[in-house]
């Protein structure tokens, strides 16, 4: 009815580290930033890039960029957002006393010029396909110069230019936004005030919404999302993520340092199965672009190995000289990251073609610790992805990858990703990554197996929110309850 | 032993005790089906006497009964070496301080002191996190967590019969503390000792399984009944079983070294003994 | 100065023996506030072939004295001569071989066996330690046929030999300590009390054996007890003890006859005599107060709260234990302390 | 002489066994005696005769299980105390008859101030408030003989020495001016001096008083300097009864005169030997058939063996009787043979 | 009374110190550092941001080094900053602290409740088929794993409302009744096992003391068997017993880790084993810290309890 307020609570599993949105890297506090800051351009719910603060763009040859801004953005203090709060941010992030994550993002900027009051210039020292998409993310979001002089950083305050603004924060309790009624998309949002309620267990999650104290929470545990499902009271939002679920190689090591072993390890893999029992059938089997980017991603059938062929993969074995299959070691960790469960599920799966997997489960730390040290055999992972692919695939599999801790070298998909990064048309790229994606499948320095869901668990009466696959909340603005 | 068989309380306990060796024993040479073998056509059944799944089968599709079977073994190798070693060099530990006194006794007991003040699952998740993930590594933690607790109880011990005048006597016959140590006070502070260890094997069964519970202890897909359990956290308010038998397994044979302990103290409790 | 006794060297002398217990404080480092004087100067000799008594109260230090003697107990000062010789001054090496010289038998019988041991095994400890020390050499068999023996001597049913201490009565124990004791041939054996803990028709069996003992093996005794009456039919010479430091020595019949010092003359008169119109005739003497604790800062005389006839000098001059007549010492103010030896107030 | 006097408790014909797992003991069979007013009545024997028992079954205060009475009665004031009922039973101990144990240390409450435990027993049974039962406290403790009462009163156990602690512990038993206290080995965990001490005090509150005491001891001397009668137990059974002076000068059971003959006296002449009586008191749970004597006993007839001696009464010389259970001295007497 | 406090807590001085010695190097020995976890498996991190990093992890330090400036800090009251989330830590530790506390008293008093009449009733029952019941369904509770049990609370009492906290802590002060609602099961959880240990004790110590002469003498005075067991006997068997339950108290901290775990609670047992996951030093180290004081400092309120009762004790205060 009107005039009553209308009150969201979310309840999250971690509390929010800060609010910086330059600083910021835990998934709780990115959520608290989707609504409090907006960037030049941010993702839609396919994950295609589509104008935010910049109305829109030009990329006069694949170093340029140049950015026409909304007129009349106020920040939450009531100053108006300008090209001059653009350079300054960017700046910020590139500035390496910030310790921006997004620095990597954006570090291929050469140059920043003002051209207006709602103009702004970006050179890039080298093509970088992934330019915009690094542009998306929270970590570049457009801060208040002002704000961001007065207060020396953002961590505890909030002065962006978002739907929300920061009312009361209560550490490791609760956290409320009110609505920006100076919102500069008209009529948004629906809501006038969004509680954040910290609890940790997913269960009790559950337990929230279904006792109503909670309107909506993600939820990760698979299983808890399964009794979510059995109760028809609440409804369950479920769409592939962008995280991939990998099972890695270190391909230096013997015996994978063959690509024929790796062939036949990812013939016995099931990636079906794995989903069923691991994640109880709440994941999307993908391939080396996370499925959900649905205008990247091949579909599975077109990918060589793909499909469990046993009696192929024991061939393959016996040509690489392990006609009686071998024993390595997976090295996984007791947590939702470590893929524990999709670890036995391998070990089992990789029985069939007479390979003995042995399971390193160590504690999370220790893990991190091996990763680091690229010192593992094969590894489960919870890789963070991404919905476009230079960005994900360039720093995982490129020889010179930040993190291609399978040390994985191959001309072949070097040249396709250095081919892809310098194009900026869509229609050049796709033929580019297609190919890639097949040589990945077929050279299997990486098995590829599922992304896991993203799942938003609410009540009957919360209408209109979106999922984008990495967790966003961006769509609480046109939210209503 | 007749004592023992005499006492109800310790003969059910050493009963118990000795079903699970059994089992352990057999497991050695079958079990019901696969422990590690996982399938995906029968993930978490109840318990059924149709399927042979007596006790269901867990998130993989494993049959409970036989990992239950299996873990008996790990178990029990757990509890009996860690016990035996935190039992040993804590003895050792205790008697030294006890029978020399003075400042070895006094920095020894501090030294238990200090490891007293941790909580024993806080310490012993430390010893894991330091060693990693390891059956043995396991049997470490438990026995380092048992130190100080047998070094109290014999050092007590010694403290109690250092001062009889048999020791006494064998000084005076011309003993050096070494023969007086191993003739008079080890083999007279064993009972106490043996009774402590009997409550430290139900102890160990315990942390073991609180540790695998935590993802520290025994790895997966070995099974031992803590990371049944931990495993079945996930799943259990939706297939209960997965819980229940697991830790009907632990407290059964917690149980049975408990009662084997409590009997055994009161066989050696005085009070008791000395009615003619 | 030589007394009645002719013997021209003590097989022991104990000359001013102090043993100190330091009164400790502190958490984490102890400091010593103050000394418990168990043993303060106390001199006495015993002969070969001699049984001299030690009586005194609870806590006046006799087993203590027992201990620094058999070497069991640091001394915090003094000298204690076995015929002749410092042992305290020996390497511990060289004192095992010594130690076969004097044994004790110890007071309470349950806890001088060790309970996890048969009585043949106990008794044949000595023998074995001494045999691993290499001071000894006795085959298996040898020491089978000593321990045997000594059960023999000892009035043990051979039959006992494989039973543990719990199998035996009291009385039965004792003996086997007694039997250890002598395992070693001692020259001296200490007895701490040796029949305080039984009964009194056991106590008897025990006296006895131990005095055929002595007149069977010559041996020399150092007989503690709180009994006077004990004391007095078992030893020549009775040493008294008074907190920590000796009130009198003198031959028991000259102790009972005419005892010098106040305390002795209490002791005497608190000991019942199981004779009801002697018992019923005697006149009391009945000490005030208790014994005071030995950890007290002392000065002067140590019994002088209780003493009916204490004087002004003994509130602040400790006598010296003094020789009022031949064979008879005394530590008391009445006696005429410095030369005047022959003071007899009786 | 005693005979004229009034009979203030009489034990008659008591048993106590206790159920152990080696079988049953027999601790008290048949044990009778009566105690006159005033008197001080000795009971001797070696450890485990069955002495405690005996005063433990008078106030009922056997531990049970594993103890039991029997069979019996113990008459005091005419009234049958084993068929007192819980009530009457409280009222009794601690009024009529009170107890004193034997080890001072362990006998009071360590938590309790002395004055609290004294009053404890005057506010139950002379139903004073607790002011006037702490002002006789006091009184009390003034009358056996502690000094600066007023101040000790207000002090806890620990903080008193043996002596004390049974002159606490006598002060407590005469509150309620009891007819019998029962004194088990009172000074048998003290010293001689103290020994002295306390049995003093109790000899004087006893004729001060006239109050009657069971003195339980195995000292023969504190018999003879304190006793009127005496009764000397062995293996659960009193097996001589009589006065005190014609006991020590002719006993007449053989193991009173071995018990008399073991024990070393100041008085008598250095001897070389001390008698001993052979053998170790027998095991209570698996007696005998005839007299529990019988093996250790140099005079034992074949009847001993095999038939348990009836009571014999005889007279004592000095106008009294004296009681034996001894084969020998039936067939002499009465010439009651099998 | 006061002298003896201030000596037994400075007693307690060199017990901590060893702690922190233990705990600063033991988490030092994990493998992987505060700094690895930092970054994860997705933060790239340039060379010279690295470098800062290092400092700032105190990783270009020695380890006795650092020990003696944390210790400085320490005894400043300062536990440092939290390497995860920058956060001091003493506040995150303090906000945690009550749940923890209130956890702990509740099990303790729970236990007692429970063990106490137990074991008493099991010392004074002379049927032994009683005793042994009794006995037996103490070795029950003990027996049984404290997670374990949590988590069939968890499936039994998931429909309740409000009787399973699952992550949502009422404080005490804010609702007492909630509070105590909400703790209720987690508490019986981790007390079961200790109240059958005071059971067993009070049972020993029962027997122990109806043998003792002084409720001999009291019986003989005549007192009522009531007033017999309540002011004589009672008394003197709890004191053991209070000192059992003060030295348990660890064993009820380290309970309180499993059981936060299982029912979400926010104590400190799961902040500190999410700390020794994450490799959060200062995190692990104050937690710790804390843990080991709140240890130490019930001992000592039991060792008052046992001297405000006990006169032998007060005495020695005196002397001291
Ligand atoms: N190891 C020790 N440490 C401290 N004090 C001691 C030690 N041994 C004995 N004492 C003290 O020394 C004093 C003398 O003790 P000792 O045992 O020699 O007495 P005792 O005459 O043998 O007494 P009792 O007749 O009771 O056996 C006592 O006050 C005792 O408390
Ligand atoms: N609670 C009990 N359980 C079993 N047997 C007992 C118990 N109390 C006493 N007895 C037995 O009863 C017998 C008599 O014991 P009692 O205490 O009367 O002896 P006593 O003459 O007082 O000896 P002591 O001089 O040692 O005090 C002993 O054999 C003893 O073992
Ligand atoms: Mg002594
Ligand atoms: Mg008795």
């Amino acid at each position: 009815a009107a005039g009553e307020e209308k009150v969201l609570t979310i309840g999250v599993d971690q509390e929010a580290v800060g609010l910086d949105p330059h600083i910021v890297t835990s998934f709780s506090s990115h959520r608290r930033v989707d609504l409090l800051y907006n960037k030049l351009v941010r993702h839609d719910e396919n994950l295609k890039i589509v104008p935010d603060l910049a109305e829109s763009w030009e990329i006069p040859d694949n170093q340029t960029y140049i950015f026409n801004l909304r007129k009349g953005v106020k920040f939450h203090d009531g100053t108006e957002m300008t090209a001059k709060d653009v350079e300054f941010s960017l700046n910020r992030v590139l500035d390496p006393k910030t310790a921006s994550p997004g620095r990597s993002y954006i570090s291929t900027i050469k140059s920043i010029e003002v051209l207006g009051t709602y103009k702004v210039k970006v050179v890039l020292s080298a093509p970088l396909a992934s330019f915009l998409e690094g542009l998306a993310s929270n970590n570049c979001a457009i801060v208040s110069k002002a704000a961001v002089e007065k207060y020396g950083n953002l961590q505890k305050v909030a002065v962006g230019t978002g739907a929300f603004m920061l009312k009361e924060w209560i550490p490791d309790n609760s956290m409320t936004l009110v609505k920006n009624p100076e919102y500069f998309e008209k009529g948004l949002p629906y809501l006038d005030k969004i509680i954040f309620r910290v609890i940790p267990e997913q269960a009790s999650l559950l337990a929230g919404i279904k006792a109503g104290t909670l309107d909506m929470a993600q939820i990760n545990d698979a299983s808890t999302v399964l009794l979510a499902k059995r109760d028809t009271s609440i409804a369950v939002m479920q769409k592939p993520g962008i995280n991939v679920r990998t099972f890695g190689f270190n391909t230096t090591r013997k015996p994978f340092d063959d690509v024929r072993v790796r062939q036949a390890l990812s013939l016995a893999i099931d990636r079906n199965e794995i989903v069923t029992v691991a994640e109880f059938g709440m994941a999307q089997p993908t391939g080396p672009i996370p499925a959900g980017a649905t205008q990247w991603a091949l579909p599975l059938n077109k990918l060589p190995n793909f499909t469990p062929d046993y009696a192929k993969a024991k061939a393959l074995l016996a040509e690489a000289g392990f006609p009686n299959g071998f024993t390595f070691k997976i090295v996984t960790a007791n947590s939702f990251e470590g893929g524990l469960s999709v670890a036995q599920v391998v070990q089992n799966q990789l029985k069939k073609i007479g390979v003995n997997a042995e399971l390193e489960v160590v504690e999370w730390g220790m893990y991190i610790d091996r990763w680091v040290k690229r010192d593992f055999d094969s590894m489960v992972e919870l890789r963070g992805g991404s919905g476009e692919p230079d960005r994900f695939l360039y720093r995982t599999i490129h020889s010179t990858g930040g993190v291609n801790n399978f040390l994985f070298k191959d001309a072949d998909v070097d040249r396709l990703l250095d081919k892809g990064r310098v194009l900026t048309s869509y229609a050049e790229r796709k033929p580019v990554y297609d190919e890639l994606q097949i040589v990945l499948a077929q050279k299997a320095p990486i098995i590829f197996l599922y992304c896991p869901f993203e799942t938003h668990v609410m009540t009957k009466q919360v209408k209109g929110f979106k999922q984008v696959g990495y967790g966003s909340l961006y769509y609480l603005i046109q939210t209503q309850k | 032993m007749s004592r023992l068989l005499k006492n109800p309380i310790a003969l059910v306990g050493l009963i118990i005790i000795l079903l699970y060796v059994l089992i352990t024993a057999v497991s050695q040479f079958w079990l019901p089906f696969d422990p590690l073998q996982m399938d995906v056509a029968h993930i978490m059944e109840p318990p059924s006497f149709k399927t042979g799944h007596l006790f269901g089968t867990d998130e993989f599709g494993r049959d409970i009964l036989t990992r239950i079977m299996k873990g008996a073994g790990v178990s029990l190798l757990i509890a009996i070496s860690a016990t035996l070693i935190g039992a040993t060099i804590g003895t050792f530990m205790g008697v030294w301080a006890g029978f020399l006194g003075g400042a070895w006794d006094h920095w020894i007991m501090r030294l238990a002191d200090v490891l007293f003040s941790f909580p024993s699952l806080l310490l012993a998740i430390f010893v894991m996190a330091i060693l990693g993930e390891k059956t043995y590594n396991v049997i470490i933690a438990i026995s380092i967590v048992y130190i100080p607790q047998f070094a109290r109880v014999s050092r007590g011990a010694v403290l109690a019969i250092k001062n009889n005048e048999f020791v006494r006597a064998a000084f005076s016959s011309g003993a050096d503390r070494r023969f007086v140590l191993s003739r008079h006070l080890l083999p007279n502070i064993m009972m106490p000792v043996i009774v402590q260890s009997s409550l430290s094997l139900s102890v160990a069964i315990l942390l073991e399984s609180a540790l695998s519970f935590l993802g520290l202890g025994v790895q997966p897909p070995n099974p031992s009944w803590g990371n049944m359990l931990s495993g079945a956290r996930k799943v259990m308010l939706l297939a209960p079983w997965t819980a229940l038998y697991p830790g009907l397994a632990i407290m059964g044979l917690v149980l049975g070294f408990n009662l084997l302990g409590d009997g055994l103290r009161d066989i050696l409790d005085p009070r008791l003994r000395n009615i003619k | 100065m030589n007394s009645a006794n002719t013997t021209p060297q003590p097989l022991l002398e104990v000359k001013n023996l102090k043993v100190y217990f330091p009164i400790e404080k502190g958490i984490i480092v102890r400091k010593r506030i103050g000394w418990l004087k168990a043993v303060d100067d106390v001199s006495f000799a015993v002969n070969e072939g001699e049984a001299v008594g030690l009586v005194g109260e609870s806590g006046c230090g006799k087993s203590t004295t027992a201990l620094a003697i058999a070497h069991l107990q640091k001394i915090t000062d003094g000298h204690i001569l076995f015929e002749g010789r410092d042992l305290s001054a020996m390497p511990a090496g060289k004192l095992y071989a010594e130690r076969r010289n004097f044994q004790m038998v110890f007071q309470d019988p349950y806890s001088s066996l060790d309970p996890r041991m048969t009585a043949f095994d106990t008794i044949a400890e000595p023998l074995r330690i001494q045999v691993r020390r290499g001071t000894m050499a006795l085959s298996e068999a040898e020491i089978r046929d000593k321990v045997l023996d000594l059960m023999d001597k000892a009035g043990l049913s051979r039959t006992f030999s494989n039973r543990y201490p719990h199998e035996f009565s009291g009385g039965q124990r004792q003996r086997i300590g007694i039997a250890r004791a002598l395992a070693l041939s001692p020259k001296l054996v200490i007895a701490d009390e040796p029949v305080s803990a039984l009964d009194v028709s056991i106590q008897s069996q025990i006296l006895n054996l131990m005095k055929d003992l002595q007149n069977e093996l010559g041996l020399t005794y150092l007989f503690i007890a709180h009994n006077l009456a004990v004391v007095e039919y078992f030893c020549r010479r009775i040493v008294v003890m008074y907190l920590g430091t000796i009130a009198e020595i003198a031959p028991s019949e000259m102790l009972y006859s005419e005892p010098l010092h106040p305390y002795t003359q209490a002791l005497l008169s608190a000991v019942p005599i199981p004779d009801p119109p002697r018992e019923r005739q005697r006149s009391r003497i009945l000490l005030k107060g208790d014994v005071p604790s030995p950890s007290a800062e002392r000065q002067g005389c140590p019994f002088k709260e209780r003493c009916a006839s204490a004087m002004a000098i003994c509130a602040t001059q400790r006598p010296d234990l003094l020789e009022a007549r031949p064979g008879h010492q005394v530590a008391c103010h009445l006696y005429g302390q410095k030369g005047n030896t022959d003071g007899n107030h009786h | 002489m005693f005979d004229k006097k009034e009979t203030v408790l009489s034990v008659r014909n008591l048993g106590t066994r206790f159920m152990t797992s080696s079988g049953t003991v027999k601790a008290v069979d048949g044990v009778s005696f009566d105690v006159h007013k005033g008197e001080i009545f000795g009971i001797v024997g070696e450890s485990g005769s069955g002495k405690s028992v005996t005063n433990l079954s008078i106030l009922r205060l056997i531990p049970s299980p594993p103890g039991k009475i029997v069979e019996g009665q113990i008459i005091l004031k005419g009234k049958n105390l084993l068929e007192a009922n819980e009530n009457e039973l409280q009222m009794i101990r601690g009024g009529n008859v009170s107890m004193i144990f034997q080890d001072p240390m362990t006998s009071l409450n360590p938590l309790l101030k002395v004055s609290v435990q004294i009053a404890e027993v005057l506010e139950l049974h002379h139903g004073l408030s607790r002011k006037e039962a702490e002002k006789k406290v006091v009184e009390l403790l003034k009358a056996v003989g502690i000094p600066d009462a007023e101040r000790r009163a207000q002090e806890y156990p620990h903080q008193f020495s043996g002596g004390m602690r049974q002159r606490v512990m006598i002060a407590m038993a005469i509150g309620c001016n009891p007819d019998v206290l029962i004194a088990d080995e009172p000074t048998t965990a003290l010293d001689v001096t103290i020994q002295a001490q306390i049995l003093d005090l109790i000899r004087r509150l006893s004729d001060s008083r006239t109050m009657s005491v069971i003195l339980i001891t195995h000292d023969l001397g504190v018999v003879a300097g304190m006793c009127d009668t005496v009764a000397v137990m062995y293996a659960g059974r009193i097996v001589e009864q009589s006065a005190v002076d014609p006991l020590f000068r002719e006993p007449r059971h053989p193991y009173t005169q071995g018990l008399l003959a073991s024990v070393p006296r100041l008085d008598s002449a250095w001897s070389e030997r001390l008698y001993s009586i052979p053998g170790a008191p027998p095991n209570l749970a698996d007696l005998p058939a005839g007299c529990a004597f019988a093996p250790r006993c140099a005079y034992a007839l074949p009847v001993c063996r095999n038939a348990y001696p009836p009571l014999t009464e005889m007279d004592d010389g000095q106008g009294g009787k004296r009681l034996v259970r001894c084969w020998l001295h039936t067939s002499e007497n009465s010439g009651e043979q099998q | 009374m006061g002298r003896y406090i201030f000596r037994r807590l400075i007693s307690l001085i060199p017990v901590l110190l060893g702690v922190s010695i233990i705990v600063f190097f033991l988490v030092r020995l994990i493998p992987g550092s505060a700094l690895q976890m930092y970054l994860g498996t997705q933060v790239e991190a340039t060379p010279e941001q690295m470098e800062e990093l290092r400092r700032i992890f105190g990783e270009d330090r020695p380890v006795p080094v650092l020990y003696v400036e944390w210790l400085g800090r320490l005894l400043q009251g300062d536990l440092g900053y939290s390497l995860r989330t920058g956060r001091e830590v003493l506040p995150d530790i303090l906000q945690r602290l009550p749940l923890s506390m209130e956890l702990t008293f509740y099990a303790l008093f729970l236990s007692l409740i429970i063990g106490i009449p137990l074991g008493i009733l099991s010392a004074l029952k002379h049927d032994p088929a009683t005793d042994v019941a009794i006995r037996i369904t103490g070795l029950l509770g003990l027996s049984l794993p404290q997670f374990w049990l949590a988590s069939l609370m968890v499936i039994a009492f998931s429909g309740f409302r409000g009787w399973i906290p699952m992550g949502n802590y009422i404080g005490f002060l804010k609702s007492p009744l909630e509070n105590l609602r909400m703790l209720f099961l987690p508490s019986l959880a981790i007390g079961i096992g200790l109240a059958a240990v005071i059971m067993r004790y009070t049972r020993n110590s029962m027997l122990e003391v109806m043998q003792m002469d002084y409720i001999r003498t009291a019986q003989a005075k005549g007192l009522a068997k009531r007033v017999v067991i309540v002011r004589h006997a009672l008394r003197n068997a709890i004191l053991p017993v209070i000192t059992v339950a003060g030295f348990n108290t660890g064993y009820l901290l380290g309970g309180a880790i499993v059981i936060e775990e299982v029912f979400a609670l926010p104590g400190m047992g799961r902040l500190a084993l999410y700390a020794i996951y994450q490799r959060d030093y200062s995190l692990i180290q104050g937690i710790v810290l804390i843990i080991a004081t709140m240890f130490v400092l019930v001992n000592l309120i039991t060792d008052l309890i046992y001297a405000a009762v006990d006169p032998r004790i007060r005495l020695d205060t005196k002397e001291g």
